[in-house]
């Protein structure tokens, strides 16, 4: 079994898939209709990648290092690897990447990590502990606090425990939900977040965290055990789909052979 | 041409033709002109000779700008005779600087409600033009001037090239064409040469425009003249100065226009109307760019 | 004679010269020891590059369509002829031309023309009459408001007559010295302006225009006739040196050997 | 390069070496590390490895960023050290988003007061630094927030190519070096190649820094191991990965200082050690562009 919040892959059998292939594949479908995605590297750059070659054939990626219409020949390890741009569409500053796509609403999905996550959907990626004297620096916000806020949709993928789905996040790094209620002229904020665990979704009205499925063998008493508050649940749980024959092979074979991502 | 324009520009809208002096589409104007649009809200830093055309055929009853004049050679003489005389009906003017009209579109293109300027201050455009406001900096460092965000209904882009996806290279002035069109809601891109995609992308730097933003790629070359094309063909002097005479007199104009817009059913009669002498004058010589290595990374 | 405020010539002997060619003459020699002009087409461009071949070959040319470093292969009739840009240093948006060169404070000096300009070098080139109702509608503000501003000096280069030089200006396009001082933070404004009929400077301490030289064969009361409010004089009142042999050939042979704006 | 930095960072300086994950200059933090520069403020949106490794030598006492990570990788030790240890030493940190970063330096470089930007609503980071306001539009439309000018002492900007007037050429990503460069009051350029001035004006839209604005123009092949130079040789990840376990350890850390920079006189030397098997690997191939023709208008 692979454990709660836990990244770490065993293979069982043939069929058998590790928590982060599950995490991209659940990812990939939810693109199903999308257009445009400012992507990250990593398991969203990934999960966009399978999507393209599923769900969404007509999906457009934009890479926050100033990107458009990479072909990436090799799976990118970073975000601004140079195979991202040869042979890409267009090569912009990032003053205008920002701006004109992500601030000036040509994004319809943006994909964000998060180290702690609350029921709004609130995120921090700044600090564990105190500001000014923290326990834990972690990166920050790089793009995110700009793709919470102008991106139409926000896609979470993280791992799940009780120490990262809080009750209270130590820091508001790039606003969710907030108390419930977002001001209009943002985006919708976040609407889908992914863990080795489940899919969770939120209430239109509430604005709160409802878990919409659960992973195959993942209980929701394990669930509740891994979310430090009290858990809503969607009363048309479902249990998530495995990954497909094909949606493995793309992985192991095409967009991550070396498993840097995925194993 | 006849499609985009019937499909992407409607009565009422507003419209901005960029292009500063370089890759300015007048074919586009005269598609306008020819479809008898209405009632248009025109918007370019510098309403050149196609702007003095399109207001003079009366598509348009607003002009927003921050230069009106005849590059070189003077006036825009039927603009001027609806500014000043009402003639043969008024038109309402907005106006800014050159790098007011910029920052406009930089703001319409970023979803900003406003734009910092280090301009107008103790001139007269903010009592001409209500819209340009003094803005406190919120680190109590002084006052700059505010412009508002422009958002055009369509803005019309010519470019050297674009693939059929619409993803637009230029190269030489590049003007705001980038930023009126990433402000506008429609996006028409007009171009010399359609390529396949992978031209685009063995040069990823040179593109201004993606496909993403584009509604609508038309092939017409030469669509700028008397304008320029770098590379393609030489700006005609000749045509900007004989327009101060064909301008000036209404008749002249309104004879102009049937011969050169109405007496023909596209910008490839225009062309050939011109004739190859004229073609042949205007064709520069060439003056190429070393290719780069962007690199293989497989 | 050519009369004041008149760019009509008249060639009288070889060494004969134009209102026009005496007006580029004295502007290119106000450009000796300046680094980088912002230059207009017509003749502040021919100034410009004749002082790149007398007293100035290091000035720098930035051309407000967005082009750095320009050699152009033959005279521009425009300000964005298509020989600015072949073989030039840098074409650059226009964004950026007006955002990092001229308010970002690299521009030494700015040219600029004016229809009507008062004893305090401010700048009409809007209208003349009522804006609501203009008489005549000039060109308007183009870049010349923020080269006012923003250029840390401005060369004035204009005919001269009681309707250009005029008491009280119908509309302020570009300011120069106010009422007789400038914020800080500005440029220092006009310090020069060259008409067909003398140089003028500005009083440092007022702020006001002096008649600083009279072009050979003008009087003082030509000038004043010629000015429309009681005009400063200065205490070391010049003759201007006439064209030599060698500006006047540069002029004829090599910048504007049609004459598109010198005769 | 030596000579570059000696005359150009002094003590105390605010620095900004740019770049996006491409051409950052290791070559010069390692001189400046060498050379024993202190109390430098470090300005950069990622705080790559280049900036652990200074940070942790000692030479910075505050960090002005908005990602701190080994991108692909992980943690900067040396960097959290100082933050959450203050081990050896406290670091001041200056935070913002990336978004924050290229708004700071277009305000620098444009000379406004502040810019509008549509981040940091209902976030903590304004809290957490007091330079990030909201400011309300004039036009009576709401709030944005806005960020501070930034005003380096000296940017350094890698380049593949400039001439030797210090015009400079970059194709690949573009990052924020351009308005990084211009907010600067000293400009230091790093290149591959040093080139004709005729080969920059070939293809004058590829320009992105002037000679204007340039101090000094150093040529130091592969100085930007292991970050890349689009073209001219690939990210060593392998080094990304590694530096992972030396920065965890202090020892490991300094004995790394010592090899890599203290015990050597150049960045040459560094190029010699690296080895050129690890320089065939990091090799790409090639895909050029296609030229394009400018057009000879005489």
């Amino acid at each position: 079994m692979v454990g709660p919040g836990q990244l770490r892959s065993i293979r069982l059998t043939r069929t058998a898939y590790s928590s982060s292939e599950m995490m991209i594949v659940v990812s990939a479908r939810q693109l199903a209709g999308e257009r445009v995605c400012f992507v990250g590297v990593g398991p969203p750059n990934i999960a966009c990648n399978l999507a393209k070659m599923t769900v969404s054939p007509d999906l457009e990626l934009v890479y926050e290092s100033g990107v458009f219409g990479s072909v990436p020949a090799r799976l990118p390890l970073s975000i601004g690897d140079p195979t991202l741009v040869t042979g890409s569409v267009q090569v912009t500053s990032m003053f205008e990447l920002f701006a004109y796509y992500l601030q000036g609403g040509l994004i319809d999905v943006g994909f964000l990590g998060a180290s702690q996550i609350d029921r709004y959907g609130n995120i921090n990626t700044t600090v564990i502990g105190d500001y000014a004297a923290p326990m834990v620096r972690l990166p920050g916000s790089g793009g995110a606090c700009e793709i919470a806020i102008n991106a139409k949709k926000v896609f979470v993928i993280m791992p799940q425990s009780k120490r990262s789905f809080v009750d209270r996040i130590d820091f508001i790094t790039s606003p969710g939900h907030l108390g419930g209620a977002r001001p209009a002229e943002w985006g919708a904020g976040p609407s889908v977040v992914v863990t080795g665990l489940g899919v969770y979704r939120f209430g239109a009205a509430t604005g709160e965290m409802e878990l919409a499925s659960l992973h195959p063998g993942v209980t929701l008493e394990e669930v509740r055990d891994s979310t430090g508050w009290e858990l809503r649940v969607s009363e048309d749980l479902e249990e998530t789909a495995p990954p497909s024959e094909l949606e493995l092979r793309l992985i192991r074979e095409e967009l991550d052979p070396r498993g840097a991502y995925t194993r | 041409m006849r499609d985009a324009v019937a499909e992407l520009v409607r009565d009422g809208d507003t419209v901005a033709i960029e292009g500063f002096t370089h890759l300015i589409c007048f074919a586009a104007g005269h598609e306008i002109i020819r479809q008898r649009k209405r009632d248009l809200t025109l918007c370019r830093l510098t309403p050149d000779v196609i702007y003095d055309q399109m207001v003079g055929a009366g598509v348009a009853s607003k002009l927003v700008f921050s230069w009106l004049g005849n590059p070189g050679v003077g006036s825009l003489h039927a603009i001027r005779r609806r500014i000043e005389r009402s003639d043969p009906e008024p038109l309402e003017v907005e106006e800014y600087s050159h790098f007011g009209m910029v920052c406009r579109y930089v703001a319409g293109a970023s979803n900003l409600p406003f734009f910092p300027i280090r301009s107008y201050f103790e001139s007269d455009l903010p009592q001409a033009n209500p819209r340009i406001v003094p803005v406190k900096s919120p680190f109590g460092d002084g006052s700059v001037y505010a412009v508002p965000p422009l958002h055009p209904d369509v803005a019309v882009i010519h470019a050297q090239r674009a693939d059929p996806a619409g993803d637009t290279q230029i190269w030489g002035l590049l003007g705001c064409q980038k930023e009126a069109a990433f402000a506008a809601d429609r996006v028409m891109v007009v171009c010399e040469e359609l390529v396949d995609e992978s031209v685009i992308r063995r040069d990823p730097n040179r593109t201004v425009v993606p496909g993403l933003i584009v509604d609508a790629v038309v092939v017409e070359p030469k669509a700028c003249h008397p304008s320029y094309a770098q590379g393609y063909y030489d700006r005609d002097n000749r045509f900007y100065l004989e327009w101060d005479t064909v301008a000036r007199d209404p008749a002249t104009f309104h004879a102009w226009l049937r011969e050169w817009v109405f007496g023909l059913e596209s910008h490839a009669e225009y062309v050939e109307k011109l004739g190859a002498e004229r073609w042949a004058e205007l064709a520069p010589g060439e003056a190429w760019s070393d290719p780069v290595n962007y690199g293989r990374y497989a």
